[in-house]
């Protein structure tokens, strides 16, 4: 046990898991993640609290798992390395692991230029990997990068993101191999349209024995409208959103009961993938979705460990 | 010491609507330092009295001289000529255009026409003030070699006539057929590559799979028509279409073409792919006429836009019509179309009788045709501007009509754009003649107009050499940009691209360009 | 002027030494006049190779030339032959030649034999100093003349900081503060009321955290027209 | 408007845009007589030093003639000084002054009315602008 996280207890039990993401408020009013905890609990193993996704201020990653930990919900922070440098990330994992989070999801992170402080000095000292490799090290050997040696060094379960599809596709595969390689224990993956393409990274994944050194969580996105398909097709960069979802979006009746529909479906598929070891569903802005989410696709109880 | 300035005002220019007071003229002229003389000539351009007038600048040590009176181009040389006798070269001399820049356009006004035209007096004295004698230079030609391109009716044509003028031609000829040729003649060969510059060439030659480099001093572009491609939808929709070339061929061979003709002006009737050519009527006109007198029975339709029959081909499109051609004139809403189940019959929209009209026809003719493709390799090899339709640039039509702007170049026959024989000929014998006259001097001039580089200013940019459509700026030895005179056009792109203002044109530099501007806004309005 | 600095010799001959024909090619523009990777530097260090080679036995090939301005295409193509004859291209340019010719040439193995540095000028003879970082919106009008952003550590805007000491750089004593220079300055200029105000903060988009630039001047842009003309001189 | 008279210089090439200047003169067209040509061998040879030195010496508006972008004598010449004539228009409009004091045109020597056609509208344009002193319209 590295940490000892809800989350990984149900990994390395060899459970499906599932984790939700919850966007922290643009304001310093906790009243909203508060209301997400109560509302989620018991309906994932644990919440990815994005930290100033796309470059938006929003309240610190590592204070709303604080908060969200009160209600007795595991969070997983996330840390980018656009805002810190090599000082800042180890001293806020130290912090991170003080107040108790076991969880930390290891991302470059968005350029500023997609945010609301399109003047920022960006950082970029390390990138994932080599922040994954630092924390990894910091935690096995209590070694900071400078060399020193510190005193009760973190215990976290390190998680990386990883998409399959953004180009060069045959590269993504070997991507994640130096992850995991640099000490990821668990991936979430950007959110999956193209199954087959999934299923041919996924083979790639298997092939290198990956899916042996790690827990991959397949990502998904529940849509309320066609327009959403379309905007992650053409705006976000590294999606790939094929044809004919967009088409099932436009031609349903009820777009919204389509998405969940759709997004059930897709769990279920990914559920019958080898390698594939839990789903994580990112509902930003329509976190109420969850909980149906994960009971149409049969996924509870979640399993409790004492 | 800048010698002293001439001013000839021509009385027929500049009074005869007694629009300009040339007095006042004549006065601001005397009273500008450097004017030696003013002289009133009742007509400039007749060149009578020209000795005297140029033997009066002599006198007074004059060596510039401002001639107010017509365009520079329809003027009688003999006054240059009397100048050049009496040391003042051509480029020391300054035209102003008074009649079409003043006279004429501003006739209703004249209070303000006498302030434009003293204005401009001024600035044309300042400007003979700045001139600066440029020298030309000189250079052998290393060879008296004239290439002609292309063995076809113009290229032999102008092969023998250049050899008769004593020139040694090379006759390069794409196929193999092989023919008594005045010079040499060299079968299976193709122009694949030009250095230099007018008067000595070197030219790479694909003979075979051999390449060789040919020094030459002019070069005549005749490869020929070659005009069969045809493109566009009309083209595509009915295979057995022939371009117009094929059919005058057929009929001058006496062929009897089949079944009623159509002859389009073009396959392309939106025009998106290929212009209507401007040769196009002439050309079906004769076709037409010379058909129908040898079949007057078969029955031919021509399908136009509109019948631009200028010239001397007005007559033949009465003759036409007089012999029974009909004529269909369409516009871009109702094109013609070649009907899709039946590809002998063409629908077009009369615009007389504005109703649908379905043609059969035996043979379809077309009248406009993409240019020969060899012309690209061609003008690339050569570095010859080309119209936007492909076919070689030639100068302007009236003066020069079968040279190109890259002097020592010349171009005939159906490379420009089809052509019957005869005509073909005539021209091959001008280009041919042309280039003989351009090599026999065996020396090249050149200088005058041409940009000149501050080396000292230069900061190897690059931009002229990329900027300049003649690659007359080169990278010299001090790594700075130095320019090959003998290349140069004297368009002075350069000097305007100069970031470091190290390139001036001579005879155009920045401070006359300059100081002309601003004597001719100084004036009174 | 863009300055830079000859990488250790060890580490260049170590880079090198696999490779049997070495072109080293300098440049004549800036890392000429910083003293790095002119004529001079280019054949010094290429002599220097040759002198190891020697003492270790070494069979190995070298050529050592220099062109105009390795940034350039028109210029590196005149050294064309002897990039794609050599195993190996070291370019004692900076980094934008390395890369020029890399460009150029994607089959060819291109190594730097320089550290490009930075925007300097000579303090004195052999000594230079960081003056610009291509910050991409210059507001040295409001600093008396004097960069924060490239010559101060913190690239400061409302400076100096609490450690500067008798007008020195608290991170490195030889190096004046900036900030202490600004003050001086405007002092003398009687314009102290330029740093009164409190400097809003820095817009770093048109720097690299914008991303990659790219300056365009239309007016110097070729037309497709023009360009074909150019393809014209192959 | 102002009193005084509008001064309208243009910058003809000696191909194209005079052969088209003679030819609409001797068709009998007219056109203002507060503009003057300065002939230059191709519009290429203008740049934008040259543009606004006009201006400085006193010029209401400026304008450029060159051949046909697709005909020109010296092949790419008018395409150059479009270029120059636009960068000065842009400059000029990024300091408050009216872009429309300067303007490029092209004109084919075959071609009678291209040549009044752009002199009659500067001089409008100097005209109605009034002289650069007056601040233009603005005022």
């Amino acid at each position: 046990m590295k940490a000892g996280s809800n989350l990984e207890k149900i990994l390395e039990a060899g459970q499906f898991a599932v984790t939700a993401e919850i966007g922290p408020p643009q304001s310093a009013n906790p009243e909203p993640l508060v209301h997400h905890a109560k509302m989620l609990r018991g309906y994932a193993d644990a919440f990815n609290l994005t930290d100033n996704q796309t470059a938006v201020v929003r309240l610190s990653s590592i204070a709303s798992a604080a908060i969200i930990m009160r209600e007795d919900v595991e969070p997983v922070i996330q840390m980018t390395c656009r805002d810190r440098n090599r000082i800042a990330l180890q001293s806020d994992l130290l912090g991170a692991s003080a107040l108790g989070v076991k969880n930390v999801l290891c991302l470059t992170g968005d350029h500023q230029v997609f945010g609301n402080e399109k003047g920022a000095k960006n950082v970029f000292d390390f990138d994932s990997i080599t922040e994954l490799s630092v924390f990894n090290t910091l935690r096995t050997e209590g070694k900071q990068v400078g060399g020193e040696v510190i005193k009760d060094p973190p215990k976290v379960y390190l998680g990386c993101a990883e998409n399959p599809f953004a180009t060069p596709y045959e590269w993504r595969a070997a991507r994640l191999a130096k992850k995991v390689a640099a000490g990821a224990d668990f991936v979430q993956t950007q959110a999956i349209f193209d199954m087959d393409m999934f299923e041919k990274w996924m083979d790639e994944v298997r092939a290198r024995g990956l899916d042996k050194k790690v827990h991959i969580l397949a990502g998904v996105i529940p849509m309320k409208t066609a327009g959403a398909a379309r905007y992650m097709k053409n705006k976000v960069p590294g999606m790939i959103v094929p044809d004919h979802i967009i088409d099932r979006m436009k031609s349903a009746k009820d777009a919204k009961e389509e998405g969940i529909k759709l997004c059930v479906e897709q769990i279920e598929r990914l559920k019958t993938i080898k390698g594939v070891h839990g789903v994580h569903i990112m509902a930003v802005m329509w976190e109420e979705i969850v909980p149906r989410i994960v009971k149409e696709a049969g996924l509870l109880p979640r399993p409790a460990f004492k | 010491m800048t010698g002293t300035i001439q001013v000839v005002i021509c009385r027929c220019c500049v009074e005869k609507p007694a629009l300009i007071d040339l007095a006042r003229l004549e006065a601001v002229a005397a009273e500008t330092e450097l004017v030696s003389s003013v002289v009133i000539s009742e007509a400039v351009c007749d060149g009578k009295g020209a000795t005297d007038v140029a033997k009066d600048a002599q006198a007074k040590d004059g060596d510039r001289a401002v001639v107010v009176a017509c365009d520079k181009k329809d003027f009688d040389p003999a006054l240059l000529r009397a100048y050049r006798r009496a040391g003042i070269d051509e480029l020391m001399v300054e035209f102003l255009n008074m009649r079409e820049g003043v006279v004429l356009p501003h006739a209703r006004d004249n209070e303000r026409a006498q302030a434009k035209a003293e204005t401009m007096l001024r600035a044309a004295l300042k400007r003979a003030m700045m001139l600066k004698p440029l020298e030309m230079e000189t250079e052998e030609m290393r060879t008296r070699n004239v290439v002609i391109v292309g063995a076809g009716v113009a290229g032999r044509a102008a092969a023998e006539t250049a050899a008769r003028a004593g020139m040694h031609t090379i006759l390069i000829e794409k196929g193999d057929r092989s023919f008594k040729a005045p010079g040499v003649l060299m079968t299976r060969a193709k122009v694949v590559g030009g250095k230099g510059y007018p008067g000595n060439y070197v030219l790479t030659i694909k003979a075979g799979e051999k390449v060789e480099e040919l020094e030459c001093a002019a070069v005549v572009v005749a490869t020929g028509g070659g005009w069969t491609t045809l493109k566009g939808p009309l083209a595509k929709a009915c295979k057995e279409a022939i371009p117009l070339y094929r059919l005058h061929e057929q009929v001058t061979a006496g062929a009897v073409p089949k079944g009623p003709i159509v002859i389009a002006d073009t396959p392309d009737p939106s025009g998106k792919s290929l212009r209507v050519m401007d040769f196009a009527w002439e050309e079906a006109l004769e076709t037409a006429i010379s058909l129908k007198r040898t079949h007057p029975q078969t029955d031919v339709t021509m399908v136009f836009q509109e019948m631009r029959a200028f010239g001397l081909s007005e007559l033949a499109y009465k003759e036409a019509a007089d012999m029974g051609i009909r004529f269909v004139r369409y516009d871009k809403s109702g094109a013609p179309k070649i009907d899709s189940k039946d590809p002998t019959k063409l629908t077009v929209k009369d615009l007389a009788q504005g109703e649908l009209l379905t043609l059969s026809f035996g043979t379809l003719a077309f009248a406009s045709l993409p240019a020969n493709p060899d012309n690209k390799d061609i003008a690339d090899a050569l570095r010859i501007p080309m119209t936007p339709e492909g076919a070689m640039r030639r100068g302007s039509i009236q003066r020069w009509p079968v040279s190109t702007p890259r002097p020592g170049i010349y171009v005939c026959g159906s490379a420009l754009f089809p052509k019957t024989a005869e005509v073909a000929k005539a021209e091959g014998e001008a280009a041919g003649a042309m280039a003989a006259r351009f090599a026999i001097s065996g020396t090249i001039s050149f200088g005058g107009v041409v940009a000149e580089v501050t080396q000292e200013k230069c900061s190897a940019c690059l931009t002229c050499v990329r900027t300049c459509p003649f690659e007359a700026p080169f990278i010299g030895k001090a790594s700075k940009v130095e320019i090959r005179k003998q290349l140069c056009q004297g368009c002075g792109m350069c000097a305007g691209a100069c970031p470091s203002k190290a390139i001036d044109l001579l005879h155009f530099t920045d401070d006359q360009v300059r100081e002309q501007s601003r004597v001719l806004l100084g004036g009174d309005f | 002027m863009i300055v830079a600095k000859r990488k250790p010799i060890a580490d260049i001959a170590a880079m090198v030494e696999p490779y049997k024909k070495v072109a080293v090619i300098g440049c004549r523009s800036c890392v000429a006049i910083c003293l790095a990777g002119g004529e001079k530097e280019v054949k010094t260090t290429v002599s220097a190779l040759k002198v190891r080679n020697r003492r270790d036995g070494r069979q190995q090939k070298f050529e050592a030339l220099v062109v105009e301005r390795q940034c350039e295409k028109e210029w590196v193509k005149e050294v064309e032959e002897t990039v794609k004859s050599a195993d190996l291209v070291l370019s004692m340019a900076c980094s934008l030649g390395a890369q020029t010719i890399a460009d150029m040439y994607p089959e060819r193995i291109v190594f730097p034999g320089l550290d490009t540095g930075f925007f300097g000028v000579p303090e004195e003879q052999g000594v230079w100093t960081e003056k610009c970082v291509g910050c991409g919106n210059c507001i040295i009008h409001l600093t008396g003349g004097i960069c924060p952003v490239a010559r101060c550590a913190k690239s400061m805007m409302n400076g100096p900081c609490g450690g500067s000491s008798n007008g020195h750089c608290e991170v490195n004593l030889d190096i004046d503060c900036a900030w202490y220079a600004i003050h001086e300055r405007l002092r003398l200029q009687k314009r102290l009321d330029l740093i009164e105000k409190v400097m809003p903060p820095k817009d770093w988009s048109t720097a690299h955290h914008g991303g990659r630039r790219t300056y365009v001047k239309e007016e110097a842009r070729l037309t497709q027209h023009q360009k074909k003309g150019r393809e014209r001189a192959k | 408007m102002s009193d005084r008279r509008p001064r309208v210089v243009g910058f003809c090439c000696e191909r194209h845009a005079s052969d088209s200047a003679t030819l609409a003169a001797r068709s009998g067209k007219e056109w203002d007589a507060s503009v003057r040509t300065v002939t230059v061998p191709c519009s290429g040879r203008v740049d934008g030093l040259m543009l606004l030195r006009a201006f400085e010496d006193g010029a209401d508006a400026v304008f450029v003639v060159g051949c046909l972008e697709k005909n020109c004598y010296y092949d790419t010449g008018s395409i150059e000084g479009r270029k120059r004539v636009e960068n000065v228009k842009s400059m000029l409009a990024d300091l408050g002054i009216e872009k429309e004091r300067i303007e490029m045109f092209n004109a084919a020597s075959t071609n009678p009315w291209a040549f009044p056609q752009a002199a009659n509208k500067m001089a409008e344009v100097a005209r109605r602008l009034g002289p650069l002193e007056s601040g233009g319209e603005s005022k």
